[in-house]
């Protein structure tokens, strides 16, 4: 699988983009009887967008948290494999030392703080950082910037505000930590189409202007593929197919089932056939 | 891989809908009922019986009853033990009044009349939630159990306010009172308990129960999709209630003979509640084995050492009891959060695997 | 006849009462509010820890008498009060760190009933623990401070309970401050509304959960000194969690000046009603009343008068 | 110290109930080193009842009458003999034992707590209460205002408060307090507490309002000692504040110390040390060691009232192997004993405690007696006898046990008796 | 499904001509009228008017915290507007409480999953058919006879559900477990069981991938055209909305900026500028 990933890298890129981020033959168990990941690898280099993909139920969720190490308060335990971070085995770190060296993970399903309000949401997010309330501060104004539908909502309480709001603010509040690395999940969930753009332009641009790196899990595959730089694709806790994103996009099956894209461009909603398909990657 | 479902094949919903769909809980379900009914009477001790087995029972359907409207309902309630005292209370009170009245008619009154206070204290439910209303509902646990004190009628104006047993019979055998054989009184308690679980059990994976999940796991989708919460609450606490008054009738008549308020004091609410949170919250089977555990394992702590010949103060040792008591609950519930009950199903789950490790 | 005879003493007469001995009214009144204060001391410790971790700690019962037997046993055992006292916060916190490390830790994430059960078990530890260390009899707790009544204008006043209602206030500002202006503050707000959530941006649950501990066992360790002055230092001490429970929901579980109004009201409500009315039906009434207060506020506000509101939406 | 003694062929079992922890641990230490140090000094110094050996298991109850009975079903059937006879010390527990007793056999002696009604031998044929009960002692108690008061005639008009644990217990003293209002035309005040009793202000606010002369207080654990704080602190006078038998041990007045001087109560015991009795426990069980006898309670008020009920149990037996033979006996010939029992002055005097409680003569219809009590008072270290001994009031108390229990009769379908 | 489900669906619509087609009838099942609704000073809803037509498929789209969500709680009885009134089936009401809602053939499913997660999902399907079941407690207990009875029959009519979603091997999971995909589906058949006139959908795609997002598409379609349901769906997948709706209305910021057909809304400006932003032009 590396040996793909290698290829798909001009060889100088590689000296000075080495792994911030890397999971070989990870496996996670639920309850300790459901097994979930079966064994999964992949590798983030610094520096780049890396997304997760595959169907629901496949495994991102879980590989994200098997990385930020919030595994435990779902009751579920890495049982093999390794994960590290610039090299160095993290399993054994507490989310809080996670956190400090800079990876952050925004959860799926939003997990606003319910009963404080979107403000006290954004400062919370920047509970670890050190380096003053005037830097918090500007960069709460970064993130309303961003959203300027959190600088309205301001100080209602988070529990009531919608569900795109919430989404926001779960972002606006990982954005406060000033992360190096950040586990995105599913962040254009429930957000409006023109959101959706803006969300992967912020992302794009802290790749771009602040080096920051991501794990993206996200079912909108097309637009993932197009900011990402490198994709893995997900089924049943394996990884079955990986690659840079051009060569995923022109994928067929990724076109067939992740893009809706049939021959003939995009296939209406209204045509779809009533019988099933088989990947071929299952088959 | 000798337990498993692989092999059975259900051909219609009412087979598949069996409380025990799998053959093998079948016979493991069969093998319980021959010891209970018949192994045990002919051979347990008067000390089982009535120290261990009789309250065990008691228990058992008084953690049902409260199963029922914290597990189920998802209305915590600390009122336990006051529902247990009216039910005590009132069948005394009832059996003094009418003697020739069948007793087993006079529980069941008894526990009506249970239902009908544990509908009314049910009803701030309809505003509080969580530990808010827990607490609320020690309101009636001491209130009830004030009221039992203080009101002279409800212990026929006796001097001490202790209820006593007096005799009475079913089927011409003594079944309450000083005179009745420890193993009547077991057996009677585990025939009435029997068809309380089952009842309990019909409940649960009936509409009702599924309504009372629905509230619990979400009270607000439960009201959008048409099921009255309000109602659906109540029907819960008066339920619960009269399961918990026949248990705290049972305990008087059947196993204590006497008792004063202090029998139904707030530590009774809580050791149900300890029962069904160890057993498993929403699980009948967890009732049996929440009641299990909080009756047995301080009678097996407090005998161990003796067993194994050890001699220590008996401060120290109870003061060990207690320890070891509070140190298992913890170590239950870090091992496993939802009780006994899902341990016992995971076990299952990993034999219905076995040999194979997932 | 009978029913007016019924409605006069109910509703008219002990409202004349009040009214025609006011000296002694106010007398109801004070000793209502300073009990009220010794209250929610007790409660105070109970808002601390489910404020900052949504965790009902059925052990802080527990925690004041495990307090108050370290503070005495060690005082027993020669201890100068300023060393007891400081050794006292010292295993206190040690037992902060134990909680957090065998026990909570496991327990991230589930739900609330289950916490709360395993507080429960935590009780019987701390009880036996504490028992099997101090033993079981009563010990006088005497640290000094003055007990003398004297009378004020007509009043009745204990200098003791003065002292107890001034420590509980302090206590309570310095709490509600550290609740309301910190950045520590916040983060506990944040953990009680979703342990995950929380871990994910960085707030470190050991810590918090240590903090929160020991702040409470501190707490605990006031409440124990104030209330075991009464009645001496014994096992039943633990049993004044019970009392604490209707301030709770009344001032709601969160609020720290929820406590403490929560606690006047029913120290106040609580004797008012044993005095005036409790004759009437045979008295003993207090500890009833008390959750019947309460629940009548609840029933306006359910989440009680400054706990924070419950989110219902979907 | 050891609590379980193998129990051999020939030796006479005593089940002990005890509550050594939870919330009325305080209480139940000194009762059960008492009823400990006296057996194994019967033990040592005489080698058991005429050289029958007393042997004994202690058994936690918490004061919780569930454990009780648990504890009385482990027991009842233990030694070769089955138990002789229960002490449950605990009114809950006794209330629990009483219907139970008849059928398994075993006699119980409840010294002074428990069914007062069990006064009445023709019905509780089982059941034993002497020397004294909650009725006798509050119509003395009332004897006791009048003679301070300077006669019975004074009391009409006074004002006299009864405190009480609201429970069972706790209002056992009401009906003869009520009945003796009637007679003697005083004004009587109840005032309950609710279990625990921590928080006794608007009790005591009520005593301040209302002034009684005399408060009378049946208290237990925790409440006793807060009530006497609280007494202390409305400035309330001591001298006219008297607990019963159960507000009046040592732990009641330590937490107020010297604000709980003046504190009476009542007793049927001397809160003594120096009978010849303690001189042979501390011979006997301590080896002399004054300073380790003191950690175990010795000499406490509680324990020199287990020490009293320890020897009316070993004196039983002795009554009953002067008719069954001198072996271990069973609980049905124990209860003979009980019944004849017969201590004399004399034989007081010959067990080393005269003075240190008064004689007891139990007969087939009077299993109470109806024995004296004395009233102590806490000078701010110990408590001194300042009374003499008080006889209750047969002619009111008598007929109230009878009414009682032959209600108790009619209801569990007993036939009394004849005695 | 076809057997079980629409034979007692057509009951419910009996009076109508069998031949039922959405350009053919116009007639409207639920008009909405000057709706308004604000949260201390949030205006969620600012006089919005609109309506659904029998058997049509209609698109609520807007920004986020345009108010859409709260106007499908207004609809279902949860938020009571301050203004305006609602009229569902030929009666205006201003005031409806979500179980009379329901009693009438409204079901919905929610934004944040809102299903029962202690249950499973078979367990939650039959929830749904609640309102159906007419034995009292006492048969409940016996659980023989007539309440076993009914409570196969309702099963049946789940499995049917259980059957048209594929969700047949998660029967037995509880829904907590499941990955938020199938939830969504779950909570679908939770609705569909409860054979409604109108179902609320919001956001039933959100969180999907293509293929799924077509699963449920598949289902949205064969409940609307098969059965005759009524459909008003909140999506933000422009696809989706443009393939399925007959109508869509757009709000921004509690109001109605638009109303049309998916064309007509796609090419209005300020549907652009507010919601689709320049890419989707
Ligand atoms: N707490 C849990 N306990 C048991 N099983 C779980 C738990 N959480 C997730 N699972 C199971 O793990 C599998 C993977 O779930 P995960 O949430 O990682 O999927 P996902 O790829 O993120 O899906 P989605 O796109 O729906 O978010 C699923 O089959 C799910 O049922
Ligand atoms: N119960 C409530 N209390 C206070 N404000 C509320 C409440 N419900 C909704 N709001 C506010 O009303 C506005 C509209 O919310 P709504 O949930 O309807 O938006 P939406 O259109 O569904 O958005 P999204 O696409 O993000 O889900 C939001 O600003 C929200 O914060
Ligand atoms: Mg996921
Ligand atoms: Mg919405």
């Amino acid at each position: 699988m590396s040996e793909v990933f290698e290829e798909n890298l001009s060889p100088g890129v590689e000296v000075d983009r080495p792994p911030v981020l890397s999971l070989n033959n990870v496996e996670v168990i639920y309850d300790h009887v459901i097994l979930v990941l079966k064994g999964v690898s992949l590798e983030v280099p610094k520096g780049r967008i890396v997304t997760l993909l595959g169907a629901n139920g496949a495994g991102k969720t879980t590989t994200l948290k098997a990385v930020s190490n919030l595994l435990k308060a779902e009751r579920g335990d890495v049982t093999k494999g390794t994960i590290e971070l610039d090299g160095e085995r993290v399993q054994s770190l507490s989310p809080n030392e996670l956190v400090k060296r800079g990876v952050v993970q925004v959860m799926e399903g939003r997990h606003c703080f319910e009963h404080l309000t979107i403000e006290e949401n954004l400062l919370v997010g920047s509970y670890v950082r050190t380096d003053g309330a005037s830097e918090i501060r500007s960069d709460l104004e970064k993130v309303y910037n961003y959203f300027p539908r959190l600088k309205d909502r301001s100080s209602a309480q988070a529990g009531y505000t919608s569900g795109g709001e919430q989404q926001m603010c779960a972002l606006g509040r990982a954005l406060m930590a000033r992360p190096r690395v950040i586990l995105l999940d599913e962040p254009s969930m429930g957000l409006a189409p023109q959101l959706v753009e803006e969300i992967f332009e912020i992302v794009d641009k802290l790749n771009k202007l602040e080096q920051v790196t991501f794990l993206l899990a996200e079912q909108n595959t097309n637009i993932a593929l197009r900011y990402a730089d490198y994709g893995y694709i997900l089924e049943n806790g394996r990884v079955v197919l990986d690659g840079d994103a051009k060569s995923l996009r022109n994928n067929e099956d990724v076109k067939e089932f992740y893009l809706g894209l049939s021959t003939s461009g995009r296939r209406s909603y209204r045509e779809v056939k009533h019988y099933r398909r088989k990947k071929r990657w299952l088959a | 891989m000798f337990y498993r479902e692989t092999g059975q094949f259900k051909s219609s919903y009412k087979a598949d809908q069996a409380i025990f769909p799998i053959t093998q809980d079948r016979w493991f379900i069969l093998f319980i009922f021959i010891i209970a009914f018949l192994v045990i009477p002919l051979t347990a001790s008067e000390y089982l019986l009535q120290a261990v087995m009789i309250p065990l029972l008691i228990f058992s359907l008084a953690a049902i009853g409260l199963n029922l409207l914290v597990g189920y309902a998802g209305q915590l309630s600390l009122g336990t033990g006051g529902f247990m005292a009216v039910g005590a209370y009132m069948t005394y009170k009832l059996t003094t009044a009418f003697p020739e009245v069948n007793i087993i008619v006079i529980f069941i009154l008894a526990g009506l009349i249970s239902a009908s206070v544990g509908f009314l204290f049910g009803i701030p439910s309809l505003r509080i939630k969580g530990f808010y209303l827990a607490v609320a509902t020690l309101a009636s646990q001491f209130f009830l159990v004030w009221m039992f004190n203080k009101v002279s009628w409800f212990y026929n104006h006796n001097s001490s306010g202790t209820i006593t047993a007096p005799p009475r019979e079913l089927f011409g055998v003594t079944v309450t009172g000083p005179t009745a054989t420890a193993e009547t009184r077991y057996i009677v308690a585990l025939a009435i308990v029997c068809v309380f679980a089952l009842i309990a059990k019909n409940l649960v994976r009936g509409r009702l129960g599924r309504s009372w999940m629905a509230v619990r796991d979400m009270d607000i989708a439960a009201e959008i999709i048409g099921i009255r919460p309000f109602q659906t609450k109540l029907i819960a606490f008066s339920i619960s209630s009269f399961y918990c008054g026949v248990a705290g009738a049972l305990m008087v008549f059947l196993w204590l003979g006497s008792a004063e308020t202090e029998a139904f004091s707030i530590n009774e609410s809580f050791y149900v509640l300890f029962m069904i949170i160890i057993g498993g919250l929403g699980s009948i089977l967890g009732s049996f084995l929440g009641a299990a555990f909080i009756v047995c394992v301080p009678i097996l702590l407090t005998n161990a050492p003796q067993l194994f010949g050890l001699s220590m103060p008996i401060d120290l040792q109870k003061h060990i009891e207690i320890m070891l008591f509070g140190f298992l609950i913890v170590f239950f519930l870090i091992v496993e959060p939802h009780g006994l009950a899902r341990l016992w199903q995971i076990a299952k789950e990993k034999l219905r695997l076995w040999p194979f490790p997932y | 006849m009978e029913i007016i005879n019924f409605l006069n003493l109910v509703f008219l007469a002990p409202f004349v009462e009040m009214v025609s001995y006011p000296i002694f009214f106010s007398e109801v009144i004070i000793s209502g509010l300073l009990t009220g204060v010794m209250y929610s001391l007790v409660a105070l410790g109970f808002v601390l820890i489910f404020k900052a971790s949504g965790v009902f700690n059925f052990a802080q019962g527990a925690m004041v008498l495990f307090a108050a037997l370290t503070l005495v046993g060690l005082m027993e055992h020669g201890f100068p009060i300023w060393a007891a006292l400081i050794s006292t916060i010292i295993v206190l916190i040690v037992l902060a760190f134990v909680v957090e490390r065998f026990m909570l830790r496991y327990l991230i994430n589930q739900e609330d009933i289950i916490l709360f059960m395993a507080t429960i078990g935590l009780t019987f530890l701390i009880q036996g623990f504490g028992e099997t260390i101090w033993g079981s009899n009563v010990k006088p707790l005497d640290l000094g401070i003055p007990s003398e009544s004297f009378e004020l204008g007509g009043l009745l006043l204990n200098e003791f309970d003065l002292f107890a209602a001034g420590s509980g206030a302090v206590l309570v500002a310095v709490l509600a401050i550290f609740f309301h202006y910190t950045r520590i503050g916040r983060a506990l707000r944040a953990v009680a509304d979703d342990h995950q959530a929380a871990m994910a941006v960085g707030i470190p649950l050991k810590n918090i959960w240590i903090i929160v501990w020991s702040v409470a066992g501190f707490v605990g360790l006031v409440a124990g000194i104030m209330w075991g002055a009464k009645s001496g230092v014994q096992f039943s001490l633990s049993l004044i969690a019970l009392k604490a429970l209707p301030v709770l929901i009344l001032g709601g579980f969160t609020s720290v000046p929820g406590a403490i109004v929560g606690g006047l009201i029913i120290g106040v409500g609580e004797k008012i009603a044993e005095i005036y009315w409790g004759p009437l039906v045979g008295g003993a009434i207090e500890n009833w009343f008390a959750y019947v207060l309460a629940l009548a506020f609840l029933l306006f506000r359910p989440q009680g008068l400054f706990g924070e509101r419950i989110i219902e939406r979907v | 110290s050891s609590t379980t003694i193998q129990v051999a062929a020939d030796e006479q079992f005593i089940p002990m109930l005890v509550y050594r922890t939870g919330p009325y641990a305080p209480s139940g230490i000194p009762v059960a080193n008492g009823f400990r140090d006296y057996y194994t000094m019967i033990n040592n110094r005489d080698g058991g009842i005429n050289g029958v050996k007393v042997t004994f298991e202690e058994c936690e109850t918490e004061y919780n009458t569930k454990l009780g009975v648990e504890c009385y079903e482990k027991l009842k059937n233990k030694g070769s003999t089955g138990a002789s006879l229960v002490n449950p010390f605990s009114t809950g527990i006794t209330y629990q034992l009483i219907p139970k007793a008849s059928v398994d056999e075993v006699p119980i002696l409840s010294m002074g707590y428990g069914r007062t009604a069990a006064a009445d031998g023709r019905v509780f044929k089982w059941v034993f209460n002497f020397p004294t009960t909650y009725w006798s002692q509050a119509s003395a108690f009332i004897r006791y205002v009048a003679q301070q008061e300077g006669g019975e005639s004074k009391l009409k008009g006074k004002k006299i408060a009864h405190v009480y644990h609201n429970s069972a217990y706790g209002k056992e003293a009401n009906p003869t307090l009520k009945a003796l209002a009637n007679k003697y035309g005083y004004e009587l005040i109840l005032l309950a507490v609710d279990h625990p009793g921590q928080e006794q202000k608007a009790t005591w606010l009520q005593i301040r309002r209302a002034k009684p002369d005399w408060v009378f207080m049946s208290g237990w654990g925790v409440m006793n000692q807060v009530a006497v704080k609280e007494a202390a602190s409305i400035k309330y006078p001591m001298d006219h504040f008297v607990g019963n038998w159960w507000s009046g041990s040592d732990a009641d007045v330590v937490p107020a110390a010297a604000g709980a001087k003046g504190y009476k109560s009542a007793t049927f015991h001397s809160p003594r040390s120096d009978y010849p009795v303690h001189k042979d426990i501390i011979k006997h069980v301590y080896g002399g060691d004054q300073a380790k006898a003191k950690s175990n309670s010795f000499g406490e008020v509680l324990y020199n009232r287990a020490v009293v009920n320890a020897m009316f149990a070993v004196e039983a037996i002795r009554t009953a192997q002067g008719k069954f033979g001198k072996r271990a006996l069973k609980g049905s010939e124990v209860r003979w004993g009980l019944e004849n029992l017969n201590l004399t002055e004399a034989r007081l005097k010959e067990i080393g405690m005269e003075g240190f409680t008064k004689p007891v003569k139990v007969s087939c219809s009077d299993h109470e007696t109806m024995g004296p009590i004395i009233i102590q008072q806490w000078d701010g270290n110990k408590w001194n006898i300042v009374s003499d001994w008080i006889s209750p009031i047969r002619e009111v108390v008598r007929p109230m046990v009878e009414k009682a229990a032959s209600a108790y009769a009619a209801e569990n379908k007993i036939t009394p008796r004849s005695c | 499904m076809n057997e079980i489900v629409a034979p007692s669906n057509k009951e419910t619509n009996a009076n109508e001509s069998s031949g039922l087609h959405k350009d053919a009838s116009f007639e409207t099942l639920l008009e909405v009228e000057k709706i308004s609704l604000s949260f201390g000073g949030v205006h969620a809803l600012d006089e919005v008017t609109f309506d659904i037509r029998k058997g049509e498929i209609r698109a609520i789209i807007g920004p986020n915290g345009a108010g859409k969500s709260s106007m499908l709680n207004v609809i279902n009885g949860f938020y009571q507007p301050q203004q305006g009134f609602i009229k569902y089936k030929g009666n205006e009401r201003k005031k409806m409480s979500p179980q009379i809602a329901a009693s009438q053939g409204i079901a919905r499913t929610f934004q944040n999953i809102a299903l029962f997660r202690g249950m499973s999902t078979l367990d939650n399907i039959m929830t749904g058919r609640n309102l159906k079941m007419r034995r009292g407690i006492f048969w409940q207990m016996i659980h023989w006879g007539p309440a076993r009875n009914e409570e196969i029959h309702h099963r049946e009519i789940a499995e049917h559900v259980i059957d048209f979603l594929e969700i047949e091997p998660i029967r037995k999971t509880p829904v907590g477990r499941l990955p938020y995909g199938l939830q969504k589906r779950v909570e679908l058949g939770r609705a569909l069981a409860a054979q409604p006139d109108l179902l609320l959908l919001d956001e039933p795609m959100a969180g999907m991938n293509v293929e799924e997002k077509e699963d449920m598409c598949r289902f949205i379609i064969d409940v609307n055209e098969e059965f005759g349901t009524t459909i008003a769906l909140i999506e933000h997948d422009m696809g989706v909305v443009m393939d399925l709706s007959d109508r869509v209305v757009v709000l921004n910021y509690g109001k109605k900026i638009a109303d049309g057909t998916p064309d007509f809304v796609r090419a209005d400006q300020g549907v652009v500028d507010a919601y689709l932003g320049v890419s989707e032009k």
